[in-house]
């Protein structure tokens, strides 16, 4: 029961116009092989939900540069010149969010709950249009989940059935955006016999995960 | 000694031992190598690791342990990595004892702005709204005045941060105390009068009887 | 054959290749057994496992490795631990595929009453509200009848354990699918007749043209 | 650095009257030792958040039988008829709540957010007193954060530091609750020397353990 296909078969399920939640931060624990295929098969206007776009020529940057993003939902752009200038001409819609914020509405979304109570943001710009909530006395914004078509995660090890671990802050996003996704297609550094992993070390179960993208031969 | 390193070896002075802190990217990052001795604290990266050490010699680097900025950084012996989530509800939670931030712009309530400078330079909050909203000790690390203009001010004109009233502002002239009465002036710099600080302050600053010189960490 | 496993080897025909499926303590629990061939499924047990199989041998259990109920079960390779946030976050965000419960009342608009009798038995609800309310399929599985007593009305008496209509009752006389129209009935045990089953029903059924025989798992 | 202190003395810091979340599911991932000795030191008035009792003599079920509990919130108290029975005589206020809700509850406050929107319970009589919040059309629960005075949580592995891993079904909710406490004690089958728990394993930081229960020694 192997959920493996090719780099290309996996990035050909992704049609135009598709909403993509991506995992990584600044290009850790992004995955730079279905990313490079995407820029391959040149998949365009795509709305990308992703901590950041890194920059020029770094993880999701180089969908940047390819111009291949309608809209990006991010909490930092900071790094990346190109995303600003497409932005400032109007070529990007960008939502900014605050990063906790951010990882919590797409866990509500993953985890079948309405939104989120945060004490970030209330008074702030992020609070405009939003409704507040008070429980016991304080203000909390309510912020809305957001879930996408497909869920791009980096791994470190998976098995063949899907189960997957990370490394150090290659974690990052990754383990929420496999819950909050319809298909989850998952690039790992390395891929182990089902069992291999231990079920304490698991992080994303094995059922979240729809499509495996094979490994790069090099040797066997 | 710079100004950066001076307002970064006053910070070090404020972190206690056992605390858990977040250090922002520029001047708050310096901040770690001033810890006095015997003070041992654990380091957060919101990206997802708590025991951020220094970077690895070169060659040595690992492409899945880098701090927020994208940097690569070492891990302490007893580190611990764990996703965003985890990683935010420490800091929104109260398990963060303290975040040194940069400034844009304190004002006389205390409230820190330093996201965003409309028109101009739109990077986004990032971690920094969650830091301040959630952090136990939030301290602002920062130059008195930008181009010779303060940056303490009455009210502040860029979009805030959080409306949640800061710790402590740390600068090359003053170390001052947001409060609910107003911002208390507690210590002046090394050869710098009371004057030359309230000069260099757009804010209304209340002068207690004493005010302390600065101290800095060897 | 006794009625129990025949409601179980009607449910395992439910169960489809790659699914997630949670199984509730007692009745629910024999579905396990009778797993079509080339069917293969995960099972979650809620207090935090994907991949629970049956008990090892008596001498070769595993203190941390119990079911809902506390009892020592095995795992198969590839299982996968987890905490209870995640495990009710698979439950509520529709990860789950099917889920089987016992039932006390299952009521025309499909309605389910299944975790207390007032004043008689309050065991608390567990882990039932989230299951009903989440799976992507809820499968009740139950006797016909209490006592003699129908099982299946017009409203449940019982306080509900959602407002959500579940998708399928199975029982020794009957397979009736919950539906915007109401109770429909499906299949009939063999040698059970459509009219026997309307007896022992309190609620209205749908009678369609054809009702098939219920086929049985191997 | 380290954490460690003896049973007797992490088990006097409690107060009569306290409140305590306590994790375990059925008695596995339960604390058994701290339990003996609130037993032992005969603490009483407490309240417990946990998710059950288990049986008699077992887990928290050895608190009921010591009549030690005033308040208990928990989801299930069906297997214990100890339980049952001070509840139906009054002597032991009971609160159940759904059980995805109550981990949501205590994560909630242990992460900072104001509550959680959960459509679990809603028209039912989980719902009677409690706020609903529409998100787009969809009727969500408010439910508030819980959180007490001291967690007591059972860990596999801990090091000095106070780094925790725990096994298989015995985590459940020993790492929510120890986000949710003022002080957080935790005993281990075993406790190693700092470093030895690789950071990819550790599941509750050090940083939020307050006292890791000594071991009892057996050689050395």
């Amino acid at each position: 029961m192997s959920k493996a296909i090719s780099l290309p078969q996996a990035v050909e399920m992704i049609p135009d116009g598709a909403t993509l939640m991506i995992g990584g931060f600044m290009g850790c624990g992004t995955p730079s092989r279905v990313i490079q295929e995407l820029v391959r098969q040149g998949r365009k206007d795509l709305t990308v939900i992703a901590n950041d776009t890194a920059r020029p020529g770094v993880g999701i940057g180089r969908l940047i540069d390819a111009r291949l993003v309608r809209r990006l939902v991010a909490t930092h752009i900071g790094t990346n010149p190109e995303t600003q200038r497409q932005m400032i001409a109007g070529e990007i819609d960008v939502e900014l969010c605050p990063q906790g914020t951010f990882a919590e509405r797409i866990r509500a979304a993953g985890f079948g709950l309405g939104g989120v109570l945060t004490p970030t943001g209330v008074g702030t710009s992020v609070a405009e249009g939003k409704r507040t909530v008070e429980v016991n006395g304080n203000t909390f914004l309510l912020e809305e989940p957001i879930k996408a078509d497909f869920a791009l995660v980096a791994a470190h090890r998976a098995d063949w059935q899907g189960n997957l671990t990370y490394s150090l802050t290659a974690r990052n996003f990754n383990p929420v955006i496999a819950m909050a996704a319809g298909t989850v297609i998952a690039e790992a550094a390395e891929i182990v016999p089902t069992g291999a992993i231990p079920p304490d070390e698991v992080v994303t179960p094995h059922v979240l995960v729809d499509h495996l993208v094979e490994k790069e031969a090099f040797n066997g | 000694m710079d100004e950066k390193e001076m307002i970064a070896r006053r910070v070090a002075l404020e972190l206690r031992d056992g605390n858990l802190v977040n250090l922002g990217i520029g001047l708050p990052t310096l901040v770690a190598k001033y810890l006095p001795v015997g003070v041992q604290v654990s380091f957060q990266s919101e990206n997802g690791i708590i025991g951020m050490a220094a970077a690895p010699e070169h060659g040595l680097e690992n492409d899945t342990l880098t701090n927020a900025g994208g940097g690569f950084i070492g891990a302490v012996a007893g580190a611990a990595s764990f996703d965003s989530c985890m990683s935010f509800g420490l800091i929104r939670g109260g398990h963060l004892d303290v975040t040194v931030l940069g400034g844009l712009q304190v004002d006389e309530t205390g409230q820190l702005a330093n996201w965003m400078v409309p028109g101009k330079m739109v990077p986004g909050m990032g971690g920094a709204m969650d830091l301040v909203s959630g952090a136990r000790r939030v301290i602002v690390a920062m130059t008195h005045t930008a181009k010779g203009e303060p940056k303490i001010l009455k009210r502040c004109t860029l979009p805030l941060t959080s409306v949640r009233r800061i710790d402590l502002i740390v600068t090359e002239l003053a170390v001052i105390e947001p409060t609910e009465e107003g911002l208390v002036l507690r210590e002046t710099a090394p050869g710098v009068t009371t004057e030359q600080v309230i000069a260099a302050t757009a804010a209304e600053l209340i002068v207690p009887a004493s005010v302390s010189e600065m101290p800095i960490a060897a």
